[in-house]
């Protein structure tokens, strides 16, 4: 244990601190809410930072933990979407309801980040296990939240109990693995080929586990209920966080360690990306909900996520990162946007936005541009993130693949096209005033944003992704 | 830099330009400029273009830069342009032109409707000088989702319905298109060498028969969907019905032509050996969508709805003459193109103009429009003229060359064909004489009618300015059909191969 | 004491193997929450047995398994007490742990 | 021999057309009349020049030969089939132009005077400038297709001068039929180019037309249906041609259009633009003659039916300038009947120069009657002949100059009209008897329902006029009497020697047996009209009743009418459109609605499975796992 | 008949039958202790396999925690002789196919897969091997995951707190 492992590990080391920092000030029955809150953001800014210096590939406690440039890329990613949402929820945590919970909520939130990082960082399918769980079960307790409301109490028991049922088919297929391979460790499995029904089956029970947190269909059940149900932030934190990391374990894990077996996952991908897409589109047609409706469309979104997995080379992957990133910050911007109406008028219904436009012109275009992300649309990023993975699967040769999604990239156009629908042309008496948002809102916005508008033109940064796979 | 960029540029500084306008006058007179600013680069373009050629230059395309973009993906930022594409961006920036002017009068959310606007043409100037199908497709889509909101906010009717509907067909036909796309890419190397999205390139290398059977009716109904091809034409008369003025002009009068240059561009040209295979499946579905448009036009009541299914049946005409294959019927689909281009949008302006002043589009309620009205009523009688192919004004160019090419074939299938598109002349003056007849001649049937004001001064603008573009081609088609000849013959060449 | 020779390796996974699915069956089939908490605790005890088998059975000479098991037991304890208390929470809300009650969020 | 001035004919009238469409808001309407009539008198005096240098230039006996004046490229399909803009001068344009820029001067001139003070008086001049434009253009096209651009144009300014009162719903039907009906015509037209220049690979008349250029030497192959190619094509081309000539079953348009303006109907309907099918044809005679015999055949039986089908319906019809409209159709058909008798060069070529004879001479006496019975029309307010009566008295040189036009179409000697319809039915006896006693007996019922009408207007009965009628003004009166010399005297030109089918002159003789016949019969018919309607007596209203079948029938034209609106109306509109319209709305628009409405449905259908449930979505999770699992273990 | 093999068939009896009656059993504090005597049989089972230790935290935590936590929180919300209602119908049916075709899927398909062991030397589970490596850095060093244990048990700890709190 030297300064050099410490620093290896900044990301968890630094986060751990933040954890301790929450601890105290829950502790210490911290009652400026507002200090708390710029302190909170404050210091995740500086470790945020801190993610970014580069730094060198190690594998560390024997193996168990790995970190290299993807791997930081891909913390600094979720790192900069939990920013984003802390930003978010800064109005949020703020408020006087929450007095006195803001240290429980950030603690449990960042520890999540940590189980997230664990994930992402595993070397060994026990870490895996762990991060999982320790980015699931405090998730529960933040659905819960707002323990004023019996659906937020709804969302959590709901998300436990499935999510308990997940991790433990998924540790199931882990102690299958356990029996095929003798060890659990990623590197020497790696290293074997090995090719059975039992394997399968510990493949498709990984995957499911996995699944059910990337909310594919049929594991996606939950994913509505628990959104509509959660406070805000956390479904922000649920939609794009949690949903990130739960892609980027599965792509590590089946790319770098079942990376001969790809037959044996490609195919259950491809039949549950074509289910996502389908299922999460015919749902997401008739949700009122702006919230359910972003669940849905977040699960077909996972869908299209799918299809990077169709290529088993650097395309496959780094097309799956990069549509992350930007699925990653047109969903931030839009449940920015939200976020700011919810806490200023507490409507989150579609048709509170009638007329939207007209009031808030700003946030209507920014909602515009990341809902046209959202569904592809060019010139905002989206296209590109979209394209890149169509281009993905058509360069294993699934075409008809790649058909299907895209007539469903078309229907979901349909229903981002209804909430545009509702803020540009639809009529309202009495919309929704002019609503002040505040800096950390407007910082939130413009990180998006400027992301959203930038990712596609900038190359440079899929090269980048690219040169690390 | 490339000056094919202006035309990229201008429009985007013209909006950044309305973004930062004050007021609602500011915000016109900036686009005014700025698409004024466009037309005229564009003839500085078509005078390059033209000095180019003089001084010896036989390139395919001219004004080529090419940028890497995605070095890993080889998408390039390729531009260039050819005779065909020089005439397209000459149409693009009439029709934005007088576009602009006409919807002069927008009240609502003018800022934005002028944003839209432009950056609906924006990705059409983009579409034609894009010579990588990447950023072709890209352009294509820019273009094609401004629709939504220009129908949803300022549109009429049923816009909402007519506005989804058309985004979500458009955006059905661009999947078809994506997946054709993505296919020419992955065979686009057959004999080795890296992947390309580059037109030229791909065209050199070929692709493999297989490939090209598969991935041919994807993209060809994929750009025939926005060309309007049978049947597949639904959402034009919806979708024209709902839109505010200049969405119709620009829509009918330019986005269309995508369909169309696409499906000659992309579809035939890189994949001739299909192309020839399937010709015989597309040509009976236009020639259907030909005499069928023109039929539905006379029932219509509706002046939009007729001129969108005379829109159906002169688009159905363009991908007809494509599948012709041959120099003549092609350069005949290309004048139709522009020479339809520019006399629907003339229609879709006079309508408007007539829908501004008498609030309803239905024929039978209106009547003796050339007594109150005689400015627009004469420009009608001229755009009608013109959609039903009278010498001297731009269709009868097209159509006679498209007959004359077709009938080159000689086998009894084309020839059949030929003769049964020919007949939509006559039944294209049944309706245009019964609207003509209804709407601005006989007595006037409204006292309310005897106060309307004549064409404002935009309105002549933008009117006239389309009319003498017509009439231009009408009377002197020569410079025009010789420019868009010209690359045709290598590029035949590549299709009769 | 070596159990390999008396007892197949095969048996002790079918074991965990029934008691897995009869843990899915206890959360699918229960109407209460606590129970269906029971179940999933036989579905987590079902995977330790398999990992503690193989442990014992084929990889002796390393203690993955039995770590793993430790480690499952750890987070099966949270993972109740969490479970225990967002229960309780819903039982404050909704005044029963009935799982027929918490439906408000569907469709 | 220079001719190149000429393009001054075509140049000129656009120009004025231009001019005056531009300003006719801000021009005053006399100067626009004067404009319009003194470019057309310039146009006039280089029609002349041309033909005087093109007559007196050449030798009659060794034929004309032709002239290409200019030859611009206007837009090239192939390689070979090239559009030009060009004036081709030989004896057949040259002779179109003198009439044409004759009745057209002369219709401008008496339009200053008929049309003076209407609304749109500067809008007509503009017109009329487009009209004689076109025409011109037409006459001296160099190739086919040029031909058929200027076709086009003449078909919409005859549109637009039917339709010249536009407020008239009457007048804008009558405006859109003939558009549609000559449209549905050139359709023919064009298949026919198109068939016509494919086997040829060009438009040039020149190449055409020669001899021994390859549609004549080389003749089409392939057969179909007993026909060959170019019978075919010829056939389809002729088309064009009776749908501008108004032959049977095309002819529809043409009474209707007399909804026209008077001297409209004149210039457009009598003299210049119906004649162009004639005009066609000739132009085209060397195909027909020698690769398309056939055509011919249908072209003179087409003709010969039209002319006493016309004639018969003429005598019934109380509109007088109906009388006259089919009046026109009878007397073209005998130019049609006359080409299609006809063969080609030399003698042979008889009918070919008869039927273009009588072109010249119908030109002058048709417009003359036309502008008589405006000027009838001008004092009269009415077109019917049963307002009219005794006019003799108020009107002497409309009278004059209106009997001595009866005389000429009548046929009566020494009239131009003798000359030319004797021509005509020397060649129709020659060539086939049946079709000369068919002419023969029209020529006795022109002469009838000719002085039925002159009768009527000017002696009969006088009924009570509101206002005494009076003559008409000198700007009126002046192109009658110059029109009446004309058609007194047009029967002189020596036109076997200027244009005849080979362009060499040739001899011809008189023939008793087929002139005293014909100059009987046209005496009975005037007889028989002097008996019936000299005076107002009960003899025609008997006569209607005893026949009253036929006369029931051919007062209401036999009915064609009706059967045209029954296929427009009953079966393109009923049965054609309507269904396409619904067809595309509930059918084609209906599989895209119901893509849509089933995704929606499919989205209301499967919300059960988010039941809010959480065992349910246990058990979806793990059943999802298994199958999944089965799936890929079967696989 | 060895002993071994009468023990283990005793305790898999005990496992099977009383996992059974505990999902069985309507009155839901039977059900627990059902659940408690499966545990205790799973963790002879783990002594029968020699690892003493586990065998021991099994008891402790799982019988001495978990089950006394469900425990408590039954007597929390339910009347203590109520039954639970029945199961219904359509979820029963679902319920028991899924997990027949679950065992007959994965116990087909593990009983047919010949595990191939390791062979190398066994390492006893001895308290001390277990302390070395629980604390160990290095490979098969299981200090890392004990240490996020800590934080996932604050974690939960902080927030159970939070939600179980009267407010």
């Amino acid at each position: 244990m030297t300064w050099n492992t410490l620093f290896i590990m900044r990301h968890e080391v630094l986060l751990t601190l933040l954890i301790m920092y929450e601890l105290l000030a829950d502790l210490s029955d911290e009652t400026n809410r507002t200090r708390m809150v710029n302190v909170t953001i404050a210091g995740f800014f500086l470790y945020m930072l801190a993610g970014f210096v580069p730094s060198e590939n190690a594998a560390l406690f024997g193996g168990m933990y790995v970190n290299d440039e993807l791997r930081v890329l891909l913390k600094n990613i979720l790192s900069v979407s939990t920013f984003i949402v802390l930003l978010q929820s800064s109005g949020w945590a703020k408020s006087p309801i929450h007095q006195g919970r803001a240290g429980a909520f950030y603690l449990t939130l960042l520890s999540t980040l940590m189980g997230m990082f664990f994930m992402i960082s595993a070397g060994d399918f026990l870490m895996l296990y762990l991060g999982l769980e320790l980015a699931t079960l405090p998730l529960a307790l933040l659905a819960s939240f707002d323990k004023e409301f019996r659906r937020s109490a709804e969302a959590g028991a709901k998300l436990l109990m499935s999510s308990a049922v997940s991790s433990a088919v998924l540790l199931f297929g882990l102690s299958l693995m356990y029996g095929i391979y003798g060890t659990l460790q990623m590197e020497d499995i790696a290293q074997m080929n090995l090719n059975s029904d039992i394997h399968t089956i510990a493949i498709i029970f990984f995957i499911s586990g996995l699944g059910f947190k990337l909310s594919l269909v049929p594991f996606h059940l939950w994913t509505a209920d628990v959104y509509e149900g959660s406070p805000l932030p956390v479904t922000t934190y649920f939609s794009v966080v949690s949903k990130g990391a739960a892609l980027f374990t599965l792509m590590l894990v089946l790319y770098r360690v079942f990376r001969y077996q790809p037959e044996e996952w490609r195919m259950p991908l491809y039949t549950l990306s074509v289910l996502t897409m389908v299922v999460g589109n015919l749902f997401a047609l008739r949700q009122k909900n702006m919230k359910r409706f972003l669940a849905f469309s977040s699960i077909t979104q996972a869908g299209f996520m799918l299809l990077g997995f169709m290529n088993f080379g650097r395309i496959g992957m780094t097309t799956i990162v990069y549509f992350m990133l930007i699925y990653g910050l047109s969903n931030l911007a839009v449940f920015g946007v939200l976020s700011i109406i919810v806490r200023a008028t507490g409507k989150e219904s579609m048709d509170d936005l009638n007329g939207f436009y007209s009031t808030n012109p700003r946030l209507g275009l920014v909602m515009l541009l990341s809902l046209f992300s959202l569904a592809g649309i060019p010139p905002v990023a989206g296209f590109f993130g979209k394209f890149f993975l169509f281009t993905a699967a058509a360069s294993a040769g699934m075409y008809i693949l790649v058909f299907i999604a895209v007539l469903n990239a078309t229907i979901s156009l349909y229903y981002y096209l209804l909430v545009v629908k509702a803020m540009f042309i639809n009529k309202n008496e009495t919309p929704i005033p002019s609503i002040q948002s505040t800096f950390y809102e407007k910082l939130a916005i413009g990180i998006c944003l400027t992301g959203i508008l930038a990712i596609g033109f900038v190359s440079q940064l899929y090269e980048y992704i690219q040169g690390l796979m | 830099m490339n000056p094919l960029l202006l035309l990229i540029l201008i429009p985007a500084l013209t909006m950044a330009g309305i973004m930062l306008a004050g007021d609602v006058k500011q915000a016109r007179v900036i686009s005014a400029v700025g698409m004024s600013a466009q037309l005229l680069f564009s003839f500085v373009l078509l005078y390059w273009f033209y000095q180019l050629r003089q001084s010896g230059n036989t390139d395919e395309m001219v004004f080529v830069s090419t940028t890497v973009w995605y070095p890993s993906l080889n998408i390039q930022l390729k531009f260039g342009i050819d005779g065909i594409s020089m005439s397209m961006i000459m149409l693009t920036s009439i029709v934005t032109f007088a576009g602009v002017f006409v919807s002069w009068q927008v009240e609502y959310l003018t800022k934005e409707f002028f944003i839209s606007l432009i950056l609906l043409a924006t990705g059409v100037f983009g579409f034609f000088i894009s010579l990588d199908l990447f950023t072709m497709f890209l352009f294509y889509e820019v273009a094609v989702i401004p629709m939504y909101l220009l129908i949803g906010i300022w549109g009429s009717g049923p816009k909402e319905y007519s506005a989804m509907k058309l985004t979500l067909m458009l955006m059905g036909g661009s999947a078809l298109l994506l997946v054709g796309l993505l296919g020419i890419y992955f065979n686009s190397a057959a004999n080795g060498g890296p992947l390309t999205f580059d037109l030229m390139q791909i065209a050199k290398n070929g692709l493999p028969r297989e490939a090209q059977m598969f991935f041919f009716p994807f993209t060809f109904i994929g750009f025939g969907i926005l060309g309007a091809l049978f049947p597949f034409h639904t959402w034009s008369p919806d979708g024209h019905a709902s839109a505010p003025t200049a969405v119709s002009m620009l829509h009918a009068g330019v986005l269309m032509k995508l369909g169309g240059y696409g499906c000659f561009r992309v579809a035939m040209y890189l994949m001739p050996e299909a192309a020839h295979a399937m010709a015989w499946f597309f040509i009976i579905l236009t020639t259907v969508s030909v005499v069928y448009g023109a039929f539905g036009a006379i029932w219509q009541k509706d002046l939009k709805y007729i001129n969108a299914y005379s829109s159906v049946s002169h688009c159905g005409l363009v991908l007809f003459a494509l599948l012709m294959m041959n120099e003549t019927a092609t350069t005949g689909a290309l004048l139709q193109m522009i020479s339809h281009g520019l006399m629907t949008a003339l229609f879709f302006a006079l309508i408007g103009m007539i829908y501004g002043r008498t609030h309803t589009r239905m024929i039978d309620e209106m009547g003796g429009l050339m007594k109150v009205i005689p400015f627009v009523s004469v420009l009608y009688v001229f755009a009608g003229l013109a959609s039903l192919g009278l010498p001297g004004l731009s269709g009868f160019v097209a159509e006679m060359t498209i007959f004359v090419g077709s009938f080159q074939n000689v086998d009894t299938f084309h020839r059949v064909a030929t003769i049964v598109a020919c007949s939509s002349i006559v039944i294209t003056a049944v309706y245009i004489l019964r609207v003509v007849g209804i709407l601005l001649l006989g007595p006037v049937r409204n006292n309310h009618y005897l106060e309307l004001k004549d064409a404002m001064w935009f309105e002549k603008l933008g009117g006239v300015t389309l009319l003498v573009s017509i009439m231009i081609i009408g009377i002197a088609p020569l410079w025009l059909s010789n420019l868009l000849r010209e690359p045709l013959a290598a590029m035949l060449n590549q299709l009769t191969n | 004491m070596n159990l390999s020779s008396e007892i197949p390796l095969q048996y002790m996974l079918v074991l965990s193997t029934l008691v897995f699915f009869i843990g899915l069956v206890s959360i699918i089939i229960r109407r209460n929450l606590i129970t269906m908490l029971m179940g999933i605790e036989l579905m987590l005890n079902a995977v330790n047995i398999n990992f503690v088998a193989f442990n014992h059975y084929l990889f002796p000479n390393r203690l993955e398994g039995h770590f793993f098991t430790m480690i499952i037991i750890a987070i099966a304890a949270a993972e109740a007490a969490v479970a225990i208390a967002l229960i309780i929470n819903i039982y404050r809300k909704v005044g029963t742990v009935s799982v027929d009650d918490i439906e408000e969020l569907k469709y | 021999m220079d001719f190149s001035f000429t393009i001054l004919i075509l140049a000129l009238p656009l120009f004025s057309f231009a001019l005056l469409g531009l300003t006719s808001k801000s021009l005053k309407a006399d100067l626009a009349g004067y404009a319009g009539t003194t470019s057309l008198l310039v146009i006039t005096v280089l029609s002349y020049l041309a033909a005087w240098r093109y007559f007196g230039g050449g030798d009659a006996e060794a034929g004309f030969g032709t002239t290409i004046a200019m030859n611009y490229l206007w837009l090239n399909f192939t390689d070979t089939l090239q559009i030009h803009i060009g004036i081709l001068l030989d004896s057949l344009s040259i002779m179109m132009l003198v009439v044409i820029t004759t009745v057209s001067l002369m219709v401008h001139i008496y339009s200053l005077g008929y049309m003076k003070g209407e609304k749109g008086f500067q809008r007509y001049y503009a017109f009329l400038s487009l009209f004689t434009f076109s025409m011109l253009g037409l006459v001296v096209a160099t190739n086919i297709f040029q031909m058929y651009i200027f076709w086009e144009l003449v078909g919409v300014s005859s549109y637009l001068l039917i339709g010249f009162y536009y407020e008239r719903p009457s007048a804008v039907a009558a405006s859109k039929k003939a558009f549609i009906v000559t449209r549905f015509a050139d359709l023919g037209f064009l298949i026919g180019i198109l068939m016509l220049s494919f086997s040829t690979g060009t438009f040039d008349f020149d190449a055409l037309t020669s001899p021994t250029g390859p549609v004549i030497s080389q003749p089409a192959g392939s057969l179909f249906m007993g026909l060959s190619v170019t019978t075919w094509a010829m056939l389809f081309i002729f088309m064009g041609g009776a749908g501008k000539s108004a032959m049977f079953p095309l002819h529809i348009w043409l009474p209707d259009a007399m909804e026209g303006p008077t001297p409209v109907s004149a210039l457009i309907h009598a003299a210049t633009m119906v004649v162009a099918g004639v005009y066609l044809v000739a132009r085209l005679f060397p195909i027909y003659a020698m690769s398309a015999p056939e055509a011919l055949d249908v072209i003179s039986y087409i003709g010969s039916f039209t002319s006493l089908f016309a004639a018969v319906i003429a005598c019934t019809q109380l509109d007088i300038k109906r009388v006259l409209a089919y009046s026109t159709l009878s007397q073209i058909g005998y130019m049609m009947v006359a080409l299609g008798v006809s063969g080609y060069g030399g003698e042979a070529g008889l009918g070919y120069m008869a039927s273009l004879f009588h072109l010249f001479t119908h030109a002058f006496f048709k417009a003359l009657l036309f502008l008589g019975a405006g000027s009838v029309i001008h004092a009269v307010h009415s077109n019917m002949m049963t307002d009219m009566g005794g006019l003799r008295k108020y009107m002497p040189v409309t009278h004059v100059t209106f009997l001595i036009a009866c005389l000429t179409i009548a046929g009566l000697p020494p009239l131009s009209g003798f000359f030319s319809k004797d021509e005509i039915l020397v060649a129709a006896f020659e060539h086939n008897k049946i079709i000369f006693a068919v002419q023969w007996l029209v020529a006795g019922i022109t002469a009838f329902y000719m002085f039925r009408l002159y009768f009527n207007i000017f002696w009969n009965r006088t009924p009570e006029y509101h206002h005494a009628p009076h003559e008409s003004p000198v700007t009126m009166t002046l192109p009658l009497s110059f029109l009446a010399v004309a058609s007194v005297f047009a029967g002189f030109v020596p036109f076997h020697e200027l244009v005849t089918s080979d362009g060499k002159a040739f001899e011809t003789s008189f023939h008793v047996l087929v002139a005293l016949p014909s100059i009987a019969v046209a005496l009975v018919g005037i007889g028989l009209a002097y008996i019936m309607y000299f005076k107002q007596n009960e003899r025609p209203t008997k006569l209607a009743a005893s026949i009253s079948g036929i006369y029931t029938a051919a007062f209401h034209k036999f009915y064609i009418d009706e059967i045209y609106i029954f296929i427009t109306k009953g079966i393109i509109f009923q049965f054609i459109s309507r269904p396409v319209a619904w067809f595309d709305r509930h059918i084609v628009d209906g599989t895209m609605n119901l893509i849509g409405n089933t995704t929606v449905a499919a989205s209301v259908v499967i919300r059960r499975l988010q039941s809010g449930k959480v065992q349910l979505y246990i058990w979806f999770f793990a059943s999802g796992v298994l199958l999944l699992t089965l799936y890929m273990l079967l696989q | 008949m060895t002993g071994p093999k009468i023990i283990f068939y005793i305790l898999a009896a005990a496992i099977v039958v009383f996992s059974v009656l505990s999902v069985a059993d309507r009155r839901i504090l039977r059900a627990a202790i059902y659940l408690l005597f499966v545990l205790v049989a799973m963790a002879g089972l783990y002594y029968m396999m020699n690892f003493q230790f586990l065998a021991a935290v099994q008891l402790i935590i799982y019988a001495g925690g978990i089950v006394v936590l469900i425990i408590f929180s039954i007597l929390l919300t339910s009347q203590i002789n109520s039954k639970l209602d029945p199961p219904k119908l359509g979820n029963l049916l679902l319920g028991v196919i899924t997990a027949i075709g679950g065992i007959a899927i994965s116990a087909v398909t593990i009983v047919k897969y010949g595990f191939t062991p390791a062979n190398q030397p066994a390492i006893e589970p001895t308290m001390r091997t277990i302390g070395h490596q629980l604390m160990d850095t290095s490979e098969y060093g299981y200090a890392l995951p004990f240490e996020v244990i800590g934080i996932l048990l604050l974690a939960a700890l902080v927030g159970t707190i939070f939600i179980a709190r009267k407010t």
